[in-house]
This record gives C-alpha cells, structure tokens and sequence, in this order.
C-alpha cells in the first residue's frame, strides 16, 4: 500500500515545498470548510508573496486573514473579500491586489484548471468590469466573455473523511469550493477530521477520487462560525 | 404609502409558482420564504451548494459545516442535496433555477443592473450576483425607488459599474412594479396610495403608462 | 409536495411531447446504465428525424440499436459505434448521419450544455478530423480547439434510486454518462429500481439534484451485458 | 526473436511505478496489468468511470452496473471510486493519470499517433483514445514494428487520419523500444535476438542509434 498511502504525519512535511510567490488554491466558502491548519502552517512557515485563489480572505483573526499581517499575501483572486480591517487597510493602500471575479466563474476557473480545459465562455460578467480585457464573443445571439482556467503550484483542501488513499468524502456544505481546489493543485494538499483504511468508503459515495490528493493529513479543527443565527421559536 | 420591507417580500411572493426552485438573495428578498402561499412549495438554492435550504436552526441544531450563502447557520428542508460550487453555478448558469429575487443600486431602461460597487467606497466583491443575474432568465430586483434624497434608481443608463448587462426584466420597488422592455420602464402596478405621478416623478429613465394602473393587492 | 413529484406513472406520460426531428440525449456506456424502457417507449411511439447524442448507439436488437430498422434516428453523435449489422448498413448507405466524438469531448460537451458554458477549448481532437471546421488557439504555448455545447429537447436518463423530488443516485459504473445527460434536456426524464420519499437519500450522497429532473418513472430492467467476462480461478 | 503479446506486456510494465494511476488500453495494453512488478501497486483507471479496477468476476460476482472501457465485466479494488464520463475524463485530460498504455496502427517521428480510423473500413470511432493521447505527459505506445508484409508502421509521416498530434514519446514495437524526439526516433533498446539491421531495415522515419544498443531484459 506504500505507493497510495497519502498520508504525513506533521503539517511541516504537508507543505513542504511551499515557496515564495507561488500559487495557492484553497478552498471553502467563508470561514466554513476552510483548511485552518493548512493555513496556519503557512503562516508560521512565512511564505511571502503569495498569490491565492478562494472565495473570501477570512477574517482579522481567522482563515486566510491571519496571512495578513506578516503581509504574505501579494494576489488574492476571490469573488467577496473585505471581512476584515486589515483586508481594508492594505487594499486602500495599494499593498494588496485584489483580481475580483465572480463565484461561478472562480469555480468553474478552477474545475477547468484540474480538467485540462484552458479556458471557457461565459455570460457572467459580460459588459461589466469582469470583462474588460478579456474576448467577447456571440453564441446564439448572446453575449459571452472568454474565462481562462486557473491552476495553483498548492491546492490546500479541508474534508470530512478521507481514507489512506485519498479518497475523500465532505461534509454539507463545507463542500463548497473544496472538490474543485483539489483538482487544480500541482500538489494538492488535504485535511481531514478523519482517516479510514481504503475499502471503507463506498466507492459510490466518494466526492473526490485520490488521484487528485498529494498528502493527506489528520487535523483538528475550530470550525469557526461567521454568522451565528438561530430561530426564535427553537 | 411606500411598501415595507415585509410588504416587497409579499409581493415578491406573489410570483412564485408551485414547485418552483427559487435563489434568495441577501436583504429583502430573504424575506420572501416567509411569505410562500399556503399550499405551496418552493425550494431555496443556496449558492455555496444547498438545494433545499430549510429556516434557521435551533441552538441544538447548529452545524458550522452548513450555513447558506450570507454565511448564517441554517437547516436542510427534507429532500434538500448538497453539491460543490461547480455544480451550485452550473445550476444557475445553466438556467435551471426558476426564479431569482435580489436587490440593487440601481437598474436602467435596458435591463442593466448595478448591485455590487460604488466606486470611492470599499470594493467587497459580487459574490454570487454577476452569475446569478447571467443566468436566470426570470429575476425580480427589488430596491427603494429612490434614495433618500429623492434621486431616482430606475434609470436611462445607470451610473455605477454594472453586475450584468441586459439581464433584468422586473422590478419591484417601494413604490412600484415595473417591467423592463424595449428600452423603456412599463408601469404595471402601484403600491397602495401612491399615485402615478409620484412614481413618474421619482422615475429618471422613461416610463410608459399604459391605460389605469392598477394598485397592488396583498 | 406536489410541486416536486416528478414521478409519472406511465412510459407514454414519460416521453409525452417528443417530436419528429428533436434532439434526444441519453445516458449509458455500451448497454451499461442505459434507459432501456425509455428507449423502448420512443421505438414504440414511432417518433422519426431524430439527432441521438449518447457515446454509444446500442447493438441490433437492444439498447438504442432498437430504433435503427424503422429509421427513427437521423443522426447519432457518438465516440463508438458499429457493434451493430443495421447500424454499419445504414451508415454506408447514408441513411444514418454519424459525428464522431471524442468520449470526454463528448461528456464534457453535455456538461457544458448543462451549465450554461456554450463552448470551452480542448486539446482533444487537434490535428485530427475531429478538428475539421473547427477553431483552433494556443494557450501557453499548447494547441487545442473549441467545441460547442450540447443540449438536447429530451433527455433520457437511467438511475438506480430516486425520492419523488428527482433527487438521483447512480450504481457503480452505470453512472457514466447519466449525471450530464441529465442536466442538458430541456425536458429530462428519468427511470429507476426504486423510488424512494424525500429525505429518505442523504444529502451528501445525492448525484444528481432534482432541480435538473422533469419526470420520473419506476422501471424493471433488463441490463443485458455486453461482454460477460469471468476468471477462471473463481 | 520478436517479442510475443506477453513480452511486450512485461516490458511495458517495468516503466510503471509504485503509486501510479495508469490507464491501459483495449488488447495488449490490458496485459501489462499481469505483469506489475511484485511489492508495487498502481491503479488502473477506467475511462468509463472507474478508478481502481480490479480483476474479472467470478460467476457469482458478475454485475451489470460494473464493467469496464472494454465493456467487460469487471470488479473493484480496495479503494476505488465511481465517477461520472465528465470527472473520469477530467482526470484524462488534466493530465492526473501516470501512464497510459495504448495500442495504434502508425506512429511517426513527430509523435503523431494514428489508432483509431482506416478509411474505406467501417468507422467504429475514437471512443477515449483522443482524450487519452491528449491528456497524457506520459504515453507508452505498443504495437508491431510492422505489418505482416513487412511494411512499416514506424514513419516520418503518419498516412491513416490522426488520433493525436505531436503527443508520442515512446514506442514500444515487438522488435524494440524507441523514444521519439527532435523530429526523429531514438532507439534505446532491442528485443532479444534482434539486431539494430532488422530494426533499422523496418522503420520508415528517421532512426537515430546512438552508440551500443542493449537488447532487453525481462
């Protein structure tokens, strides 16, 4: 099994290989199903210059907004960003680029980039500041623009189960932007809330097939929550 | 008088058909699962991948894995599905979502929208709304007429960037419920004790007025 | 829970509105997962001129073979064909029209009519027949040709499970090419082994979301199998 | 002597790698799963949506819903998965499989691969060749050095239409293996018994021999 076993033991041997001004594709969707050891290992290791892909930047002091301070962050490539003060205050400032494009378009960039297709049309975004730029074309009589696939050097992705092999399996919707980031990494780094031998999952339910997985490590998790709402009458 | 945030929300409700599937977005529209008529169902896409979004969860229930897409907790309605944002777009692009209800700065004669940035102040992103307004062929926008100071929203061209481009063909506003074609706004009804002329005066693109204007009934 | 029952009780009610000269999209690889009862219903309700889309075209008397001696089909956009006598006639005499497409090409193309994307660029095909007419474009330095969507008037689609909400689950390797076959019918119907209630399937496990199902039926099948392959030692 | 369907199977097989997603083709190709070197495991992907094919059924295994490219029935490793035609061809044409293994009718000294298509014969089609040879860094092409009247399939231009262009790097025929770059062919090893006048004798495009070549080992 030596040859599929995905497995490290330490987050420094997870992203080993992480250097300055690379790409990094992560996923989740606000603070929900993000990758937080993943991102806290990049934090400490210090990595400067980054260009990252995901939906939002997290918060002051949690996701992906902890990478701010250091300023490791050059890019970042998302669809909602500004949760958070220092976000704001290195945007104005011109020390943080911000390429804003939109959800669907960010997921399917990334399902591109690990399917081999270099770029696609799409309605979104055509005659707004998303396309300028880029190719407009007609199809039908509608107006489309011409989107190019993204890919990263690290893919950082959080799963609910994985098994020694790779194989992994999410959790609601802490899904999200996860099964599309691990297509798209050279190395795809995963973590998991747990680790089954291969053979326990059903191979029917699987949502990501190892292939895509480099290293797969078990963590554990704050699950922080954005939004916090309950109904009244519970 | 000018509609109430709940009275939009019931208007809004008054277009929903049975088995609809239906994308709320954040504000106003939200407001609109509290009105689905009786008998009727309708089921919530939530673009970070939730087909079946159910009401907000007790203490017990809350499950920092499931939230929707304004990032609150929420449940699952029976028969719900989970999916990646892949798929949750593919849905919308693809056109398969019946219905989509979301607010805006500003629209114009043309069907232009302007929902998600005003140039000077902070730039936080358009989320979902740039896919949402390519790709649904039914959307309902709903916003004030007019800003406090009286400026018109429904406009010849409007004057902030654009989320979408000849995308819009209704819009239900404090004051009025208008449909987009041909280049120009077309009254279709007015809220309970505004006049017409009230609404052409606070409607900066052209508006056509066609026979008696019926006002809206809830 | 009207709205959503998409669960009719006859074939007839099934296929209700297919046309002389419509689009049809069906799912399967080879006689595996195919829509079986669906495709019979078509041959029995005599429906000419159609465009068949579907990576196979059955054998002579199963599967969509069946709808070859009374000349129902138009022409298949297929990635292999030709395990059928009637098939390989027609298509020498040009009665039927045959567009040869690369599998993933193909798959890819129904995923794309699905999700609204009209056309996305392919290595796949470049320099071949499959490139004829066709754009071609490099990025970084690569070569690779656009091809356009595909949607169809109907799709016919087999699962294993359904709840009345349409919301599907595939067995095994009889998913194929059924999840994006389901997505590009501007009507999509459905036939499973079993029906289930709403909330009875996990959310998590759902592979097909009934937002892209129209109709669905309870089916027996068949399954015949093409090549029953068995080892020796067993 | 030429190698037999067997020989050519076991070389091909001393290129896999512990841990590789190999995809192997209709015919010879499938044999190389025979052959993996003790202590190594790889994983076969199927193109119809299977990752971690296992070996042939037994009677009482036999499954419908479970079969293979070659539309056999098959069964699954420990630690497969299922896939839908658009992921498993995602993974093709990303270019996560290792190797691929596939059959042709011709190469040429520009990496050109023609398998798929000889005109005037019944057109069965491409099936996932296209995408395979598309997708794959990694190919290894097995087939007879020439046809049975002698005629080559090693050529500086390919005659039969293509199924890829400039996507060949390595050949591996039943008289030697050869690698294909700068426009020419290299060749690296020879079957046993063969000398380097045969194969020379038998390859059509240019043929590079850079000093001794070591006849094959298995």
């Amino acid at each position: 099994m030596a040859g599929f076993d995905k497995v490290v033991s330490s987050y420094e041997e997870a992203m080993a290989g992480l250097e300055d001004n690379m790409t990094v594709i992560a996923g989740g969707f606000g603070l929900c199903g993000i990758p937080e050891n993943l991102i806290s290992e990049i934090k400490r290791k210090g990595t400067k210059g980054l260009t990252l892909v995901s939906n939002n930047c997290g918060v002051d002091d949690f996701g992906l907004g902890i990478l701010l301070p250091d300023r490791q962050i050059k890019k970042i490539i998302a669809s909602y960003v500004g949760e958070n003060a220092e976000f704001e205050r290195q945007m104005m400032n011109g020390e943080l680029e911000v390429e804003l494009t939109p959800q669907g378009t960010l997921a399917e960039k990334m399902r591109a980039g690990g399917a081999g297709i270099p770029a696609f049309y799409t309605a979104t975004g055509y005659g707004t500041p998303v396309a300028e730029g880029k190719e407009e074309r007609e199809f039908d009589g509608r107006h489309y623009i011409l989107e190019p696939a993204i890919k990263g050097d690290f893919a950082i992705v959080k799963a609910w189960k994985a098994d020694r092999y790779g194989n992994l399996v999410f959790r609601k919707t802490a899904r999200n932007f996860n099964p599309l980031a691990a297509t798209a990494g050279k190395i795809t780094v995963v973590e998991v809330e747990e680790i089954v031998e291969p053979g326990e999952l059903d191979p029917d339910h699987i949502h990501t097939p190892g292939i895509y997985v480099n290293r797969l490590i078990l963590g554990s998790f704050e699950k922080r929550i954005e939004q916090r709402t309950v109904r009244n009458d519970a | 008088m000018a509609l109430s945030r709940e009275q939009l929300a019931q208007r809004v409700a008054q277009e929903l058909q049975d088995g609809y599937y239906v994308n709320l977005g954040i504000g106003i529209p939200t407001l609109v699962a509290n009105y689905v008529p009786e008998g009727m169902e309708v089921m919530l896409q939530s673009e970070n991948g939730l087909l079946g979004m159910g009401q907000f969860p007790s203490e017990a229930e809350i499950d920092a894995d499931l939230i929707n897409a304004g990032k609150q907790t929420v449940t699952m309605a029976t028969g719900a599905s989970i999916f990646d944002s892949a798929e949750s777009f593919a849905m919308i692009r693809g056109g398969h979502v019946d219905l989509t209800v979301l607010g805006a700065f500003e629209v114009d004669v043309n069907g232009n929208i302007a929902s998600y940035m005003i140039p000077g102040k902070l730039i936080k992103g358009m989320g979902g709304a740039m896919d949402l307004v390519a790709g649904a062929d039914n959307i309902i926008v709903t916003m004030t007429h007019a800003s406090k100071h009286g400026v018109s929203k429904l406009l010849s061209n409007c004057t902030l960037p654009l989320t979408g481009k000849g995308c819009i063909k209704k819009v239900l506003t404090d004051l009025a419920f208008i449909e987009i074609k041909n280049g120009k706004f077309y009254l279709l009804e007015r809220a309970p004790g505004v006049s017409v002329e009230e609404i052409i005066a606070l409607t900066e693109g052209e508006l056509v007025i066609e026979g008696e204007i019926p006002e809206m009934t809830f």
